[in-house]
């Protein structure tokens, strides 16, 4: 009986980790939806919500055997449909239920593919997001699962991904960074001058709630990973450790930009608070609380000047900030494990072989997810097309790809004003 | 017939109750009000967002229309010269207009009477 | 003291569950007032935070004993004021403190008499709602929930509920048909050319964000409702075909109206996820996840057609789709588990007689809500009357009802250029 | 072994509350800018995150060990930088991990914090707001914690303050009393000839959804504060109490404003859901659930005239009604233990003493919270300035304070128009 | 060339679609509609909101801008004064000013042929 | 006193800030913008929301009124012309008014100064 307590109290706390981690989506949607124009909100919602549905049954009838399938030489899973194999490897080293273990591992797939519709915003067509949300959540994300946490490859070397800095919001932000790439900027963002242009969120207020409900998801996010409600002292460590380096990150954010652009800029000390969040993410349960705090500290520099080089160097459009907060947090958080482990980072006299294999691994993972969605992009390109015209981006994706007039029906919207054809 | 004039009358949005009140004092009961934007001697303001420089050339004014007789006018023009100068721009400025006839609705009398 | 951690294990389960089923309130709130018009926001809202403080206060007073009481001939529990009673049959196979449970099924409760204000929104009187929502928290839903949890005829004769699909959703459903019905539609719905017309709601993204907290609130509505948590196998399947059916079933509307009206239309989407969820509620814890899979689609096919059949053929005004949601997909839900249930369901060789019980089960709660709402309507209509004035119905239910110029009063609502009177 | 399953029990349970609680600060942002003007949403929102982050840092780094370090005379914990402290007092009867304590009061102390700024909204500056946040959650907050749940003098006289309606929403409260006083009224709400003037909120909706999020809070709030899972009993008679004192308080102040004004007022309704919920806090473990019922109805009453007068009569203008929800029913809540307590109140025997005890410790706190804050706010004034200029007031704080013309970008908001100067 | 003229009707919202209906079937294809705050013998409303009152003193209305060349004049007011009638305070009010030219921009068309 | 003119260019909202642009290098730069809903030869669009259709027989419309002296009133309508017409539906319409006088608040100027 006493296995049955076990079990029954991991259970528990895994699942109800996943109704929070579910609950994210409601984040990433205002987030998505706040920070981009009222004329494109109903488009942004209705991606939040199809990416999760698609993701939620492909991963299911693929997706989830690629990635805990037993492994085919490091690189991925035996495929089985509708999560129907053996998973023998698995249940070596994972007593909960396999269907508890499933829907854990559908809601942090379906996180990796919902970042990626913020940085496309407001000018993505509908299907073609369809497309790539299917493939990030069929094969480029359970791949990498696979090589970090189904026992391929870089599990071998030892790679320290807690709950998925460069597992999900990496591949995420990739994916982001390529696609906004491919995309081009939205029309207005970048004059023939040269000139970067703001285009203000319709609603701060929606987007806030979002880091709010995110913050939240991350407390079944981060210490949901353990897989175990027995483990209370990782789980309790994994509180302090998230929440301190998301506050660290937002209080440096806020400092920054009120230094840099003379006041506390409040969308940005928003990506601050997600940037501390993604960038703890991978090593949650190997810090300390200070190196926690620390980590939370470079996350806000690196999330306030990644994005302002994207957006005016790169010269990429990401509505959001998602490349800056997911991909680069994502992937410094994880690099940062190397530096910060209080068990063999180099800051504890580890050695260099372990922050080696963290940059390896994000390396690693950048180069395939970089490449495969290139792949895809091209491909839908090439075939049904990426980008809705420019009358249909002027005039909002809701009225084009939706037939919405307005998703705020009584209300006057102004957004065209200023736009530049 | 008294000739009937029209009166717009554009301003910073903070004086408005002021004005209206003002008006009320002179007499001028109806009036019709929009929300506007506008640019002139004043120049927008360049604010950032997200570390980049977000010009709004347009700022928000609101604009009274005001139908009056031909007496008053110059009564109006003063009384809203008096409660809006500040001495800086974005003052405002106030138009005139001719009116060549009014209906009241419920009534259905005509030019000066309708008023 | 073993049976003190089971004990701890399973309030925990149905404590957390609860608090998650509360916040379906929230949720509620937000798709009503998302899908009608700014100028009966805040009306919505007072209606869906009353429902939930009526409901909770009488069905403590009142409507648990009439539920859980000691069976008077299967039709009714023995009424006990304060819900001071014995609960002597009830406390046989329920181990939880009683408070655990009360709460548990105010939460139930409150959610059936929500879903109402929805179908009868923008012209009830708010004194009318007050009154029929008592109704229905008091006797309505507690007699259908004796029947078929409270160890009433129902139970007897081996209908399955799991988490009441019928029990909750149904009566819901049905009531709102009624009242709908009843109440006649907005001004403006369908011209005297016989046209339908569309009234868009207010705030797409607002109800947008009231799906993700229905789904997120459903996570604790079907797994909670096996008021175990000890009880893993079963909790971690049912979280797998909540999700699943849901997505099926949110899929399969976007595909149908992307057919039907030539793009995918957000609205009614959104209406698909909850269809799927209220559809799987009766049979997630009885049916496989392949079996889940197809319930979400014909959830899909249910309430697209569904919905358009109560507008347009029945010519019934539901502003939100409750009708078609609760009522339609609530029944059709429990039918087929009697074709899906892995045990004894007609497609895995059971025979017709669970069918039957299933369909006579549903059948019968949809003759009491409707009959026994009907009667509360009617003396509802010959006293305070049930309608507002066409005046006050133009202006909006916020000024008049609640002396509230507007809910948004820094914002223009153009809500009455579309008015027709 | 048998410890390690009550620990885990434990823990979960005071984990997930934690989430819980954190979720209120979402809460509290959406009832605070949807209760206020449109133009100051992103100040609003950015002083709710702030004051999580500063909380959240110098409670760690200072406050907890003040509260918890080995007492110094009943009167402040021993400081321990890092709350890096030995804490043997604390451990003495507190078995959870460090960490899961140290979390569980960082979210409690946060949500002090973030009362005031509701109070003070729209014409405090932000920079001012951050150094009295930083007060309250470095020192005033600590000191009252100590003395109450630190083992401090007021805990040794047998006050009885269960979940904090004392410790945390007094605190906060009165801080918003004494801060709302020596700012003064805004712009425009009181009018030279006496009149006192109503500020519509820019968004009930989102109003009605943070007390809907603050009401799921409380279910972690106040059954978390047993600081178990195993304690099945309490935690489901708090829940029972906790929620049915919330309806009767919402129920009662929705009557008193139909019979005051006519109609039944939407945001005073609100507030009385917040009314009955802080008022229960001190006792929801130890009064019946009939006495939580009343409790819940002297709360309604509470809540209603005691805005009145703190706006009508000490002419102190406090937007969101923070003073009258946290400070007087706080207070109430907490004296009324004394009468309603099954177990010493003095309506089931218990003689004076206790009631006593609770007024001491309400005047107590009352008392030091309002010298000490006087303090920070005067320094304040005299240095870097407490509210901001008049032109920066009718601009808006979004503009001047934030550099954001609005946080509603693609709508025309229109709340100048109400201004006068 | 005919005269042009410019006709701006003001009045409740409520009654707006039932206007554009009445003035399609006069032949009134064009116009401009705003949305407008206005006051006039109609006074605002009082209400009470979290037990202060709140007085609106202006009230939402609706205001149709209609250039027309002078012969249906005469025709739009009457059929809007059928329309907009009801006998009560905020029918509203109709104004009618001169217009010296039109222009299509489409096809550079000038005066009434660009209407 | 040279005439001063009041000439309002309705047009479709994405061509706005061209306009302005255009109207700037012509040495214009007070104007004011309202937001409208129009309708003339082009017609609303029908949408499908739920099933339903939904016709919005009002489309919105940008409009900018700008007063000069009788000057460069042609100069105005051929630049405007110029950035607008695409030849298609919807291009818009210019109206040209007469107005009587012009005061700047800030400095109490009348008529042409005032501009
Ligand atoms: N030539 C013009 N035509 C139309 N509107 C104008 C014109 N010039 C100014 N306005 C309106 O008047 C407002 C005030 O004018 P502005 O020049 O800014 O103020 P001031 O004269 O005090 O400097 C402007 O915002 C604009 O709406
Ligand atoms: N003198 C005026 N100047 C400008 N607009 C006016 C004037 N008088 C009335 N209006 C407009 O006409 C609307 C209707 O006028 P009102 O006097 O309320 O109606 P009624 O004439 O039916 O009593 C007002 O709300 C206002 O917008
Ligand atoms: N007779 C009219 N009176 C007032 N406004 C008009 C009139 N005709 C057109 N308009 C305005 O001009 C806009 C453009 O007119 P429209 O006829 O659609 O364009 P086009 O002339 O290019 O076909 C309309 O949306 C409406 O706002």
């Amino acid at each position: 009986m006493e296995q049955n307590y076990t079990l029954a109290i991991d259970t528990i706390w895994v699942l109800l980790g996943t109704a929070l981690v579910f609950f994210m989506q409601a984040g990433f949607a205002m987030v998505e939806t706040g920070f981009t124009r009222a004329k494109n909100a109903g488009n942004i919602i209705m991606k939040n919500l199809m990416d999760f549905v698609v993701g939620s049954l492909i991963f299911y009838i693929l997706g989830f055997s690629l990635m805990f399938g037993d492994s085919i030489g490091g690189f991925i899973g035996l495929p089985a449909l509708l999560s129907q194999g053996e998973f023998s490897a698995l249940k070596e080293w994972m007593a909960l239920d396999l269907n508890t273990f499933i829907i854990w591992q559908t809601v942090f797939c379906a996180t990796a593919a919902t970042i990626v519709s913020g940085a496309m915003a407001e000018r993505t067509k509908f299907s073609a997001y369809l497309v790539y949300s299917f493939c990030i959540s069929a094969v480029i994300y359970p791949v990498v699962g696979h090589w970090i946490w189904g026992g391929g490859w870089l599990a071998g070397l030892g790679f320290h991904d807690f709950a998925g800095s460069t597992v999900v919001h990496s591949v995420g932000g990739w994916s982001a960074l390529i696609g906004a790439m491919i995309l081009g900027p939205r029309i207005g963002k970048y004059s023939k001058s040269g000139k970067v242009n703001a285009i203000p969120g319709h609603s701060l207020t929606l987007g806030a709630l979002g880091v709010f409900i995110l913050w939240l998801g991350w407390f079944g996010f981060n210490p949901g990973s353990s897989l175990s409600g027995m483990n209370t002292g990782t789980n309790s460590l994994i509180f302090m450790t998230t929440n301190l380096a998301a506050a660290a990150a937002t209080l440096t954010t806020m400092i920054i930009t009120w230094v840099r652009y003379k006041k506390p800029d409040v969308s940005m000390t928003l990506n601050g608070s997600l940037a501390g969040l993604v960038a703890i993410t991978a090593g949650c349960d190997a810090v300390s609380i200070e190196g926690a705090l620390i980590i939370g500290i470079i996350a806000g520099f690196a999330v306030t000047f990644g994005i302002e080089f994207v957006d005016k160097k790169l010269k990429i459009d990401d509505p959001v900030g998602a490349i800056g907060v997911h991909g680069i947090c994502g992937s410094l958080g994880t690099i940062l494990v190397g530096l910060f482990a209080v068990d063999g980072g180099l800051f504890y006299g580890g050695g260099f072989k372990y922050l080696g294999v963290q940059i390896l691994g994000v390396a690693a993972v950048a180069v395939w997810t970089m490449i495969t969605i290139s792949i895809v992009f091209f491909v839908i390109k090439k075939t049904i097309g990426l980008r809705v015209s420019a009358e249909e981006e002027v005039d909002g994706l809701d009225l084009h790809e939706h037939g919405l007039s307005s998703s705020y029906a009584d209300f006057e919207v102004k957004s065209h004003l200023k736009d530049v054809i | 017939m008294d000739r009937i004039t029209k009166i717009d009358i554009i301003t910073r949005q903070s004086k408005f109750d002021d004005l209206k009140d003002a008006l009320n004092e002179i007499g001028i009961t109806g009036m019709t009000v929009y929300q506007v934007l506008g640019c002139g001697n004043q120049k927008g303001k360049t604010e950032v967002y997200r570390g980049n420089e977000l010009t709004m050339d347009l700022l928000p004014k609101v604009k009274l229309e005001i139908c009056v007789c031909e007496v008053p006018v110059q009564l109006v023009v003063d009384t809203a010269i008096k409660v809006l100068r500040t001495g800086k721009i974005g003052d405002g400025k106030i138009f005139i207009y001719p009116v060549e006839d009014v209906i009241k609705v419920r009534t259905g009398e005509q030019g000066v009477k309708a008023l």
